[in-house]
């Protein structure tokens, strides 16, 4: 018998059914891979074997542990299981701790509900559990409060939490999402090290295949708040029975077709660019520091050309963007559009700007969300010194749009009424509207689905084979830079540490860092 | 901490001298003279003008600014036009009354409140709840002179329980101060309390809206676990904001309670002393409540850094 | 029982009765801790106080008063003919700032001849000396003490200074050296409420014991029902008149005076603003003064009449002005319904209501107004209708003739022609629109005696107040 | 919603009130009767009779268009000069002109309301008029620290990043995508104030400052009545209870436009 059996889960909230006969297993020692695309009811099945569903919802069917439904059991019964039989990992680091409690008294209040210790005797399982996922007492003392820990140290941090009592299931909802990807390799490794050597069961949820493929035992496949396929991980990944599960393997190693037409005009060129920030100095009289995010930055791209930009979080890359498009001043260096100089500031010649063009992460965050598509897309026209107006206008927006592979009728909506792919259409239909010579895309399909992030990449390749554009690809995601781009620099700390062809690059990485990049990002093996 | 406390006192420093620019202007441009007042109809225009130069109003406006301003640096508020006695007494006469009215109605506002505001974020949805909410908005609309009066009639003139008004002063001793502060600090303390309620609630259920709960709630903490260990602490940040602005309103804002009370405070000292036009008076209390003010919200910003970790350092 | 709390509007500002013309310093003072060589009896007459007795020169120039003996200050310093000298002479001196100094107009000279002799000398013969010399302005101060009278007041009444506590209240004892015969009550306390409501909650809650003049007159019929409490309705010396501004347009032309004056209804005015406390008046005169005619017929109720007037007068249509009000109900209150009743025959009335300190600059000062409402409480004052420069703008000769020979003369039948005829003269003149004699309503506790029903002055006089067994 | 429909009607019976009485009322409210004084409620004067024989019934509906017209305009200038200012500075991050801005907002809020207005009104005298700059003066500062505020956070929104990108201004870009983005806050907030301002002029009109007569206003009937509270409670009730609806109902306005507006209720409901 398994440790932890679902059986015909249905969740319904405010009646909209969320979950429907979800069935899953999982035994000692064992890692349940869960996957499935945004709103696929990953989540909800985590909940409601925590029993912490949202308000408003209502769970049908059995959540059997070692035999006994967790369901039956009394609200106070259930808080006794939590966190000592059945643990949870959220997703988000920085705001699964409560900011203003101590990371010792956090952990130690696991042990504090369940067991009637001491304080003393709490917190020195809370420090051995600290010790345990690599928080050492000289670096982490108790007393060190969530905001002066990293993302990657807090999630270490909810993980004690969740293991102090040795709980026999850990539920880790998408628990690395939020981190770049060497922290999330550090912490998956964590994870599995739990499992072997507490023989735990691990419920290790993700919208990524390639995430869980390394770590998973067994896999269940979710779309639409049910389990479309689910054996242990080698069938599986051999077997793909669901069209949906070969869906989503074709798409997460899905290559797009370019028909490089490379010139060997630059048009771009970056010479030694720096960009501070202004931070506050600790320390009683502390004034203000100048933080270098980019130190020193030159690269060049031609005509055509497609470059890759790659670094784990907070290495610059965004502030890079910024500073290319003129939209912050620098301290120093030069940004050249084919040989025009960019300077920071509203007095940006207008045709400049016209030439350049960026399509932001967040598919909705990048648009108002008070205007209608038309005056979204059109804004870019703002550029131009003679714009098209009235019918002429309307005929470029629908066009754009038609680029993109949306329809016309699109452009009287708003932005709220689209999906997040299409979302990132309109994006692009926006950056492409006044046919600039170069498109910025900074971290444009991370927030996508693996089969949406598919198709966006078709069309960027098949935009730039027609109109000749060039694109500075910025990503995280190695996956997807390998895919897309001629030539790729990994950053580092503000400073570019290696350039190259990409596959070059890929095939055999000079830096250090570089190497270590490759190896901490999840690959999916295909064996088929 | 320093550095950040040292500007923002540079930057109050600049706000009070701007203030007392404000105040003392504004006030030269009042119609009313306050020898004119004081001497009445069959006074001669020889005998205003003999009394304009004993208090010093012939000195030019500016030179006169001057003199308040330094004066009040050492502590001398000046004379009183019309009481003839110096200003700094007569506010710590008043204060008297002022502070513990202020300070009591805040007490009472708050050990009401945020109860209330736990207890009805915490049954949330609930009957009682929305009941709850409902006094809030009844607390919130009705007048406070309105309350005053009614509490007046019921537990002075009808019951007979509590005096009408006045006070006694604390020689006559504490209970009996206090007792005389009772009914207005509770007609004070009514909408500020339902104020306070409101925020309480609504700051609860932001908090426990937060992942930090859901994590708590994981931990095996019940709910009412969960809210108390979490979700108070984290909700007082916009708790405590309200109650720094609830001060500065109490303490200068009571004047028509202390009317309908008639009891001797600072709001009734400014309004008679403007009707009196006994400018010194003015222009002493209002650049105090000023200052008060400003030193409320800086002390409440220096208590977010004992709320809140985060603003200890900066990052 | 032998203490009392006393109500009282307004907060005095200092409690130097020679420093300041707040009536509520006298109505603490007066009488109960300063004493004058005169002063008012119940009734308004002028009784001996610090002078025992009086002669007058026969050419009417020089008075000698005979002071009482034996009598000291509250800080024991003993009271002599040198501390008059001292008071009147502060009074008068150039720079002073007492509000009344015109009560000394005429006065040359004031002399000790001995410690209980004092001899003033004047310019003129003066009728009303002795009723100048009874004023809370012209009290007697010591020279030791004359200084700090405005926090600490030191004098020989009944009752001494105890303490003020500022806001709230002042308290008085017995003053057990008293020269006369001693007060029934060993302590006084004045009380400062200034909202009528709380005034009223004030008696009710039995807090106070007495509020002589008590601010809300639609309550006293209430308290005229409870048993606890008897309400004392007497006259005061306050003329409430609708003052008209005789130096501009329209009001310099008489006609449009009278047809302002035929468009009030004075007892819809005392009904509505007084709740029926006040007297109808026809002219500037107290109607409890012997001297009093009623000359309300003059200007009765007649709004036909008014109108014709108007038109005579070249306003068909009316004509629109405005109607400045101090703070007090009578002034707020009538001001609205005189303002209906003007508008009633066509003259369109703006109300401003202004604080008392601006009333008296922008009114009084500047004469800058058309119309406005106003108590003259002070005692016997027809004569500002021969000032000059006085704020309703009257230049009339004729009064001043009567009002100097009414100085001149100190025969009572003579004084009473006079009077009479300055009230005619006055009221044909329609100087102003006379509107009432302000009463003085007053609640006390029902067992309480002695409190002055009238007020021919602003005083507490608490010398005979106590209570009934 | 239930909340936004009972305060819309509370407030909106108020409201028509104040338009009806521009064109009727069941008796003049400018002539005085004092021989029918003080009459307690009846068929031919619903609410009675004031002490000047007025009709209650008209002087509210009279009142109501002094109390509205006061808060409404107060909010009007607190939005108008609040707004822009906000705007202004959450454009000019950091820069001295926010700085100013926001020291100045501070110093507003620094000072006693009802003093200042007290203060006001002795300079110009008091008058609805000036009942409004005074409580719209410290309107100003509400709107501005709100607006700032939000817009702050609309800033750092990949939105305006793409508005600036298509080479949009700053004083563009606060027009075009911050301020209809603050619409609903805006709007939330206006009603709080709004309500705020019934209060605000109700306790000026009761200390004398607000409306002048002949003119009611429902603080100065408050005011005016209280000595009769106790043998005519009606003239005390009426115009009391008429404050308490129109504010209960602005409240609840608010409440219900907050809850309909803001996504995150709104999600949680759907
Ligand atoms: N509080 C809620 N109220 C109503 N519906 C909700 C709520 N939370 C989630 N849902 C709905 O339930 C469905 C499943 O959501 P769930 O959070 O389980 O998805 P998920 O697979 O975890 O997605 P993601 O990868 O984005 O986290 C979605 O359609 C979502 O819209
Ligand atoms: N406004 C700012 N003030 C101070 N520091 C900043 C600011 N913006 C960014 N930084 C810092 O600059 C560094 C680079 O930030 P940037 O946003 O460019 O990173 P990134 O590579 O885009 O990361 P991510 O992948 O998370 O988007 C980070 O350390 C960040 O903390
Ligand atoms: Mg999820
Ligand atoms: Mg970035």
């Amino acid at each position: 018998m398994s440790l932890l059996e679902i059986r015909d889960l249905g969740v319904a909230i405010h009646g909209t059914p969320v979950l429907r006969d979800v069935a899953m297993s999982l035994g000692a020692g064992e890692v349940l891979g869960v996957i499935g695309e945004s709103g696929s009811g990953k989540s909800m099945t985590a909940l409601a074997v925590m029993g912490l569903l949202p308000r408003g919802a209502e769970a049908r069917g059995e959540i059997l542990l070692d035999g006994t439904d967790l369901r039956r059991l009394s609200e106070a019964q259930r808080c006794a299981i939590r966190g000592r039989e059945v643990s949870m990992v959220f997703q988000e680091p920085m705001t699964a701790l409560n900011p203003l409690q101590t990371i010792g008294a956090q952990v130690a209040e696991t042990v504090r509900v369940h067991r009637a210790t001491g304080r003393r005797e709490a917190e020195a399982i809370a420090r051995a559990t600290l010790d345990r996922v690599g928080l050492p007492a000289e670096r982490f003392p108790l007393g060190r409060y969530p905001h002066e820990l990293s993302g990657g140290q807090r999630q270490r941090v909810v993980i004690a939490m969740a293991i102090a009592l040795r709980p026999r299931v850990l539920v880790a909802d998408e628990p690395t999402t939020a981190l770049d990807v060497t922290t999330q390799a550090a912490i998956l490794r964590l994870l599995r090290r739990l499992v072997d050597e507490d023989g735990l069961g691990l419920m290790l949820i993700s919208h990524d295949l390639a995430v869980v493929a390394d770590t998973a035992d067994r896999l269940a496949i979710m779309r639409g708040g049910a389990v479309v396929e689910a054996g242990t991980a080698e069938e599986v990944f051999r077997e793909r029975r669901h069209p949906y599960t070969r869906a989503l393997f074709a798409a997460s190693a899905h290559r797009p077709e370019r028909l490089a037409r490379l010139a060997r005009t630059p048009l771009l060129e970056v010479r030694d660019l720096v960009r501070e920030y202004r931070v506050a100095r600790p320390g009683f009289f502390g004034g203000h520091d100048a933080f270098r995010a980019v130190r020193g930055v030159s690269f060049t791209i031609r005509h055509g050309e497609s470059l890759g930009l790659v670094g784990e979080s907070g290495c610059g890359k965004s502030t890079l963007t910024r500073a290319i498009l003129g939209l912050e001043a620098l301290q120093g260096g030069s940004v050249a559009l084919e040989g025009e100089g960019v300077h920071a500031g509203e007095h940006m010649p207008r045709a400049l700007r016209a030439r350049m063009q960026v399509v932001f992460q967040d598919p909705y965050g990048s648009f108002n969300p008070r205007h209608r598509v038309a005056r979204l897309v059109a804004e870019p026209f703002h550029l131009l010194d003679d714009p098209p107006r009235g019918a002429e206008r309307r005929e470029a927006v629908e066009a754009a749009l038609e680029d993109v592979g949306l329809a016309p009728a699109d452009a009287d909506k708003f932005i709220h009424e689209f999906s997040g792919g299409q979302r990132q259409r309109i994006a692009i239909a926006r950056a492409l509207i006044i046919r600039p010579k170069l498109i910025i895309l900074d971290e444009a399909v991370s927030a996508l689905d693996v089969q949406v992030r598919a198709q966006i990449l078709d069309l960027l390749a098949d935009l730039s084979a027609r109109y000749g554009l060039s694109y500075l690809f910025i990503s995280h995601d190695l996956t997807v830079v390998r895919a897309i781009t001629d030539r790729v620099m990994v950053m580092q700390a503000g400073e570019i540490v290696e350039e190259g062809r990409t596959e070059a690059v890929f095939a055999a990485p000079a830096h250090p860092y570089t190497r270590a990049l490759l190896a901490a990002a999840p690959v999916l093996e295909l064996s088929a | 901490m320093f550095r950040y406390a040292l500007t923002r006192f540079v930057s109050l420093a600049l706000s009070l001298v701007v203030a007392s620019l404000l105040i003392f202007f504004m006030l030269e441009i009042v119609p009313g003279d306050p020898a004119a007042y004081m001497l009445g109809l069959n006074a001669s225009p020889e005998t205003v003008a003999a009394l304009r130069t004993e208090l010093g109003l012939d000195a030019g406006p500016v030179v006169r600014y001057l003199g308040w301003v330094s004066g009040m640096l050492t502590g001398d508020f000046g004379t009183s036009y019309t009481y003839r006695t110096p200003v700094a007494e007569m506010i710590l006469d008043r204060i008297q009354v002022s502070l513990p009215l202020a300070l009591l109605a805040l007490a009472l506002s708050t050990l009401i409140a945020l109860p209330v505001g736990i207890w009805a974020a915490s049954r949330r949805g609930s009957l009682a709840d929305a009941g709850v909410m409902g006094a809030t908005q009844l607390g919130v609309a009705v007048p406070n002179f309105w309350f005053a009066m009614l509490l007046v009639l019921v537990f002075a003139v009808q019951l007979r329980w509590f005096s009408a008004g006045g006070f006694p002063g604390w020689d006559a001793g504490l209970l009996a101060g206090l007792k005389a502060l009772t009914l207005p600090a509770i007609a004070l303390a009514l909408p500020q309390a339902s104020i306070l309620a409101r925020v309480m609630r609504s700051a609860l259920l932001d908090t426990l809206g937060e992942d930090f709960i859901r994590t708590a709630r994981a931990k095996g903490l019940t709910r009412g676990q969960a809210l108390r260990r979490h979700a108070v602490r984290n909700a007082l940040i916009p708790v405590l904001t309200i109650i720094g602005l609830q001060f500065s309103f109490l303490l200068a804002g009571a004047i028509i309670i202390e009317n309908v009370f008639f009891l001797p405070g600072l709001g009734r000292l400014v309004f008679q002393a403007i009707s009196q036009r006994d400018l010194v008076v003015v222009e002493s209390v209002v650049m105090l409540l000023v200052f008060a003010v400003i030193l409320v919200t800086f002390l409440v910003d220096l208590a977010y850094a004992a709320v809140d970790p985060r603003l200890r350092r900066p990052h | 029982r032998s203490d009392i709390t006393i109500g009282m509007q307004l907060e005095p500002p200092n409690l130097d009765p020679t420093a300041g013309a707040a009536a509520a310093i006298d109505e603490v003072v007066y009488a109960n801790v300063f004493e004058g060589l005169t002063r008012f009896g119940p009734d308004g007459e002028v009784l001996p106080a610090l002078a025992e007795s009086w002669e007058i020169a026969p050419d009417g120039l020089s008075w000698v008063f005979n002071l009482r003996e034996g009598v000291s200050f509250h800080d024991g310093l003993p009271f002599t003919a040198e501390d008059v000298v001292f008071s009147f002479d502060r009074a008068m001196a150039e720079g002073s700032t007492n509000a009344q100094k015109q009560l000394f107009d005429g006065i040359n000279e004031v002399t000790a001849i001995d410690d209980t002799t004092l001899e003033i000398g004047l310019d003129v013969p003066k009728g009303s000396l002795l009723s100048n010399l009874a004023w809370g302005d012209a009290v007697i101060v010591s020279p030791a003490s004359a200084e700090g009278n405005a926090t600490n007041p030191i004098g020989t009444g009944p009752f001494r200074f105890s303490q003020w506590v500022q806001g709230d209240r002042i308290e008085l004892v017995r003053n057990e050296e008293y020269w006369g015969e001693k007060p029934a009550l060993g302590k006084v306390t004045f009380k400062f409420i200034s909202d009528p409501t709380a005034a009223f909650a004030a008696m009710m809650a039995g807090d106070l014991d007495a509020f002589p003049v008590f601010p809300a007159p639609e309550n006293l019929a209430q308290f005229e029902a409870d048993p606890r409490f008897s309400v004392i309705v007497g006259s005061t010396e306050g003329e409430t008149i609708l003052a008209m501004n005789n130096a501009r347009p329209p009001f310099d032309d008489i006609r449009v005076r009278r047809a302002v004056a035929h468009a009030i209804d004075r007892q819809a005015v005392i009904d509505g603003a007084m709740f029926g406390y006040g007297t109808p008046i026809g002219s500037h005169f107290a109607p409890h003064n012997p001297a009093y005619e009623d000359l309300t017929a003059k200007s009765a109720y007649d709004p036909e009449l008014s109108r014709a007037l108007l038109a005579e007068a070249g306003h068909p249509e009316g004509f629109s002005t405005t109607l400045t009000l101090p703070p007090p109900s009578y002034a707020r209150r009538g001001g609205e319904i005189v303002a209906s009743q003007l508008r009633a025959v066509g003259i369109e009335v703006e109300i401003v209501n202004v604080e008392w300190a601006q009333w008296l600059e922008q009114v009084f000062t500047s004469k800058d107004f058309g119309l406005t409402i106003v108590s003259h409480t002070e005692p016997m004052d027809i004569g500002i209708y021969a000032r000059k420069d006085y704020y309703f703008g009257n230049d009339d000769p004729v009064m001043r003739a009567l009002m100097l020979g009414l100085d001149a003369t100190s025969d009572e039948t003579e004084r009473t022609a006079i009077l009479r005829a300055a009230q005619e003269r006055v009221a044909d003149q329609q100087v102003n629109a006379f509107l009432f004699q302000l009463a003085k309503s007053g609640v006390a506790d029902a067992r309480i005696e002695g409190l002055w029903a009238n007020m021919p002055t602003q005083a507490n006089d608490m010398t005979g107040v106590h209570w009934k067994e | 919603m239930r909340m936004l429909v009972t305060g819309g009607a509370l407030a909106g019976i108020f409201a028509l009130a104040a338009l009806l009485s521009f064109f009727w009322t069941p008796y003049d409210v400018a002539v005085l009767d004092i021989a029918a004084k003080l009459q307690p409620p009846s068929a031919a004067h619903w609410f009675g009779t004031d002490h000047f024989g007025r009709d209650v019934f008209s002087m509210i509906m009279v009142g109501a268009r002094v109390s509205i017209a006061v808060a409404l305009v107060a909010v009007g200038i607190g939005m108008g000069l609040g707004v822009p200012l906000g705007l202004a500075a959450a454009a000019s991050r950091g820069s001295h002109l926010d700085e100013i801005i926001m020291r100045g907002n501070d110093l507003v809020f620094a000072f006693p309301a009802l003093l200042i207005a007290i203060m006001i009104t002795a300079v110009f005298g008091p008058s609805a008029l000036n009942a409004i700059i005074a409580i719209g003066i410290f309107n100003i500062p509400v709107f501005a620290r709100l607006t700032r505020g939000a817009a702050l956070s609309l800033w750092t929104r990949d939105f305006i990043l793409a508005a600036r990108v298509a080479g949009k201004g700053r004083v563009r870009i606060s027009l075009e995508h911050i301020l209809p983005n603050l619409a609903n806050l805006l709007i939330v907030q206006g009603t709080i104030q709004f309500s705020l301002g019934i209060l605000a002029e109700a306790g000026l009109s009761y200390v004398g400052l607000g409306a002048q007569p002949p003119t009611p206003s429902w603080g100065r009937m408050l005011a005016e009545s209280q000595t009769m509270i106790s043998f005519a409670p009606w003239l005390a009730l009426f115009p009391g209870f008429a404050i308490v609806l129109t504010v209960l109902g602005l409240n609840l306005m608010g409440d219900g436009l907050r809850d309909l507006l803001d996504p995150r209720i709104r999600r949680a409901r759907a």
